[in-house]
């Protein structure tokens, strides 16, 4: 537990290396972003068939499709963070450099937030017109919610795939943890949408979207104190 | 968070670079390794022989603080806990250990950032001393297995470790190239002056012919145990 | 011997207890006046809810001493690891059983089976969290598998002060607390507190009595495996 | 194209070598059919977290639900059904044998069916119970639509899978082709579902069951046909 | 499908086994092989060298079926489409090619069930032959990395191919084991009669030495070009 991460100046510049790395290898095939979005796309169309949302019923629902569709569009992206790493055991040789473990997991969870937040973007207007929305309430909280909640997503969905990188099954594991304990944060992101959608001013105090901000803060503070015992666990 | 190598006082060549004491390792029930005690002495280069599944690999990884001993102490540089000494370390597995999407050159210039605050050589350089063209604009996942395996004795020749581990350096090498990599070994090893005392080599491998040039010293595994241990001559 | 008999004496009075617990909670305490006799499945709800707290304190503790024992000390971190594995299963099942009679007590109470009030919901997720860390567990092989399992325990103990905060901090369709919650809440008839409390301690003797079997169980399979670690070692 | 499958009395047992060394694998360590298990339990959890189906509109969108989460547990699945022929070229071994491809192909097929029921067998009271529905229809069309379904799923699910294993990120890659493949059969399941669900009558004649059954009969023909193409393709 | 082996006329020597005729392959726009042209001949043990990356494996992978050339025809028992004739061929790779989770056994008794109508080795007796343990109950994937090669050389051995092709068969093995595997490769080759002319190996190798006593004829690539054949000693 000799993990406490020092931030020092140095620090941010080795995130740049780290993230450099992802979005150059990333650039180069653009390989996990175009099928992200592709999935994206079909999960939207998947559910708007499979619950045929009536305009009045739509509002109600369309939260819950939009988080869901991200976390499902995440996952796939998620489990393959890691993968690159692990191919050839570059995890191993990065484990041998003197480098500070956290700065690894933040850049990782920047990249994997940059890519996300990119799919939200080309496909919320789609979904719009999908589900024949307008929202009512106020719109601008919208880009407060939807980042918090897909940064609680993604900070813990980098962690969890680390975690689960060492199983034999890894493809499989990482959901079963990850789920859970994004549960409540996916909770908070639909109610917090839905509130937004249906402008019913049922929260006047932002409670959700306070509810996320803590969510972010506490997993992501325990997150880079223990990603180095994570990663140097035998 | 590890001192800079530069920084540390010269190991006195009586001091040994890894003490393993009594080291054995289990995998469930199955033993690797067992009670095997060594004392590897700075500027001197090891070949590990022994048959397939007799330890080897387990061992330069144990040596490398990638994997832990079930019982037994491991000391590295004087210090116990594996991961401080790491950075002095270069590892090269069966595996490229590189991305397979980046260039060598790429590759190379990533993982020098990561060793800041220590002195490296520049990733062409070390390209060139492998014999590989640093403006080969192929990615990694297109080279041969052979090519592979020169861009991870790059990447390890990159930190200037003061302890070379190398699993199987030659196993995929025609012959040509396996003798330029002994004799690329053997100039590594000197440093700048004519044996350096901070240039630490151990290498498994099943064609000893190859590495006798440069060995010092043969050490036999059978079956976990350390059954047989010669002092070559000194090159 | 003398073991024997203490261990037979033991499970004689663990047995006597709880069907002591049983006899005040369905014959001793009163009906419910509003619910009737379905509420008596309160005795067995409430101290299994808040017993499997207890149990993932146990873990969350247990992974604690895992992670600082870890480099300094592998054996006494192998012991907290057994503790830290009893903690989550016993937990589980106590979350289980709160997971069950819950729905069996909602469906006469509420008129439905369950519903995604927060305490509901947390509990559930609760159970889901400590159940991924018993899979991880089985999933992942080799020595590395305790230190993940303490630092996943860690974020599942992040949701354990909600769970119990949470039909305090929001009005939920499950009944608010009925101790530490407003001050004329608890108990008023002295039969029922009765009750309740013979029925948390049965639950709460047997509960630590299956965790110091499992951990007994755990430690020996520790023993044997490193017994024969030994004996690996030193074979021909 | 002479990859007509020669379906002789010793095919069946070539099927039955296939199958029992996957329910070998997978009886020895029962990692995916537990995983699957908590997995599709996580979706049932997520989805009606993130519709709360206040009881009225359950109904309605209770089919949806059931469909997706069976479909989305079955992908994490199907991306594992080949994995282990790929790891260590398992794949070219069995490619240079004179057995018969088809056969592979229709016991993988049979052995993913086999996961995805039991845990579909395990689920469904669960889903009941969340959802706190009684059906009002022929409860045992149940046992009919959602087999066919399934069937449909796990045939050109094990087809796909074998398409997509060799390219780089074919995790990803499945569901991108599965999904548009699968959607005629995933909205039949789901308006079957719902009619026997809702029980509104509005399907006398099994029109969605006799739909389904005609899918299925119509693409496994296809796979079987083609399987040995996909397999050979270098 | 395909015949069973024996139920074809021995080929005689005149025939080759395998003619490869101006064979490219093309990995994008870089040649991994450039015209090849080469005739197999029946019975002969033939050796690959060459530098890393020169498209030995490349070349094997053709052989087998596995990849198609780009360009030029290859003809396998006289017969033009590959894989009708893939049954009577084995092909080791760098890869192990069986299954991680069951024991080598298992393996063996499931490939063996796919050559149904096929003369083949009992499976024991294959893992006897590369002298490994059939009763050994860990599974594959707890095997070293020269275990593994064992374990697929016994798979590629249970079919009785009469064409075999091994890709650096040796890399990962100690010498006494590599030395075992060439004695086997010659008592295989060598069938109930003294040659049989049903047993074709081609093998590459970067330690020539070691393939010297079975070699009839060693071939040179470099740069996917076949730059030299010469003819060994028949042994
Ligand atoms: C349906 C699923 C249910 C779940 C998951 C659930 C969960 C829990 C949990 C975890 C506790 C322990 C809380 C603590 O000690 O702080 C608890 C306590 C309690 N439950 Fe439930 N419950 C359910 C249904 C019900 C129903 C239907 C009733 C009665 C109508 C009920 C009445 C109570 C009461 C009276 C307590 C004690 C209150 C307290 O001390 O906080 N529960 N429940
Ligand atoms: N992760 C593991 N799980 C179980 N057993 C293992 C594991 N890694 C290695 N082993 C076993 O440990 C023994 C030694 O393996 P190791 O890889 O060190 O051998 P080696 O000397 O390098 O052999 P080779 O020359 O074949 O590479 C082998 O018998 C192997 O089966
Ligand atoms: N799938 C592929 N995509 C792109 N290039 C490839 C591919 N496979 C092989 N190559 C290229 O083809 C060339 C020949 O590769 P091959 O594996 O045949 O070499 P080799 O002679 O077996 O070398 P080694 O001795 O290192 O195994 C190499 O330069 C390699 O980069
Ligand atoms: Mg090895
Ligand atoms: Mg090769």
């Amino acid at each position: 537990m000799n993990a406490t991460p020092t931030i020092r100046p140095g620090w941010f510049a080795l995130v740049w290396t780290h993230l450099r790395k992802d979005l150059r290898i990333e650039g180069r095939s653009r390989e996990s972003i175009n099928s992200m979005l592709f999935f994206a796309l079909l999960v939207v169309v998947l559910f708007s068939m499979a619950f045929d949302p009536t305009a009045a019923a739509s509002r109600q629902i369309a939260a819950g499709v939009l988080c869901v569709a991200t976390l499902f569009a995440s996952v796939s992206a998620l489990n393959q963070a890691w993968a690159r790493e692990i191919r050839h055991q570059v995890l191993d040789a990065l484990r041998m450099t003197p480098s500070d473990a956290a700065a690894l997991f933040f850049a990782k969870a920047l990249a994997n937030f940059f890519f996300v937040s990119l799919v939200q973007l080309v496909l919320g207007p789609v979904f719009f017109i999908f589900y024949n929305l307008h929202p009512l309430g106020d719109t601008w909280q919208l880009a407060l919610v939807i980042p918090l909640g897909t940064w609680a997503l993604v900070a813990n969905g980098t962690f969890f795939a680390a975690l689960s990188i060492r199983s034999r099954n890894r493809e499989m594991l990482l959901p079963l943890i990850l789920f859970p304990i994004f549960l409540p944060a996916l909770l908070a992101m639909v109610l917090g949408v839905k509130t937004i959608l249906t402008g019913d001013g049922s929260d006047p105090q932002l409670l959700w979207l306070k509810l996320l901000a803590g969510y972010d803060i506490l997993f992501m503070t325990a997150s880079l104190l223990l990603f180095e015992t994570v990663l140097q666990a035998e | 968070m590890t001192p800079a190598a530069q920084d540390l006082p010269a190991s006195t060549s009586s001091e040994p670079v890894a003490r393993i004491q009594s080291v054995s390792r289990l995998f469930g029930d199955f033993a690797a390794l067992r009670n095997v005690t060594l004392d590897l002495e700075p500027g001197k280069c090891y070949v590990l022989l022994g048959e397939n599944g007799a330890g080897k690999s387990t061992l330069l990884r144990i040596l490398a603080g990638l994997l832990l001993p079930s019982h037994g102490a491991i000391t590295l540089f004087g210090n116990s806990t594996p991961t401080e000494s790491r950075a002095r370390i270069g590892y090269m597995s069966h595996a490229p250990m590189l991305y397979d999407e980046l260039t060598a050159l790429e590759n190379l210039r990533y993982f020098r950032s990561l060793y800041s605050g220590q002195p490296t050589l520049a990733p062409e350089e070390a390209l060139a001393q492998v014999g590989l063209d640093p403006a080969l604009s192929r990615s990694l996942g297109q080279y041969s297995q052979g090519m592979r395996q020169r861009a991870s004795l790059a990447r390890v020749l990159l930190s200037q470790p003061e302890l070379l581990l190398l699993d199987e350096p030659f196993s995929n090498m025609d012959v040509e190239s396996a003798h330029q990599m002994v004799s690329l070994l053997a100039r590594f090893r000197a440093g700048r002056r004519t044996r350096d005392p901070r240039r630490t080599i151990v290498l498994t491998t099943h064609q000893r012919s190859l590495a006798t040039p440069i060995a010092d010293c043969v050490l036999t595994l059978k079956a976990g145990r350390l059954v047989a241990r010669e002092e070559g001559t000194l090159s | 011997m003398m073991k024997k008999l203490f261990l037979l004496t033991g499970i004689a009075a663990i047995a006597l207890l709880m069907s002591w617990g049983f006899y005040q909670a369905m014959y001793a305490a009163p009906a419910d006046a509003a619910q009737g006799d379905i509420g008596r499945i309160f005795y067995y709800h409430v101290p299994h809810g808040m017993l499997c707290y207890l149990f993932f304190t146990i873990n969350f503790v247990a992974s604690l001493l895992v992670l600082g024992w870890q480099r300094t000390n592998p054996a006494r971190a192998l012991a907290a690891d057994a503790w830290a594995l009893a903690g989550a299963e016993v937990g589980v099942v106590f979350c289980s059983v709160v997971l069950v009679t819950g729905p069996i007590w909602g469906r006469p109470v509420w008129g439905i089976w369950w519903t995604w009030d927060p305490r509901l919901t947390t509990t559930l997720v609760l159970w889901l969290i400590y159940v991924s860390y018993l899979l991880v567990r089985r999933f992942t092989s080799g020595s590395q598998v305790t230190t993940l399992a303490a630092v996943l325990s860690i974020f599942g103990a992040l949701d354990m002060p909600v769970n119990y905060l949470a039909n305090r901090l929001w009005r939920t369709q499950h009944p608010s607390p009925v101790f530490g919650g407003d001050p004329d809440a608890g108990l008023k008839d002295p039969a029922m507190l009765h009750a309740f409390g013979w029925n948390l301690l049965a639950w709460a003797v047997w509960g630590l009595a299956v965790l110091s079997f499992r951990v007994y169980i755990e430690r020996r399979q520790q023993k044997i495996q490193h017994n024969a670690a030994l004996a690996a070692l030193n074979a021909d």
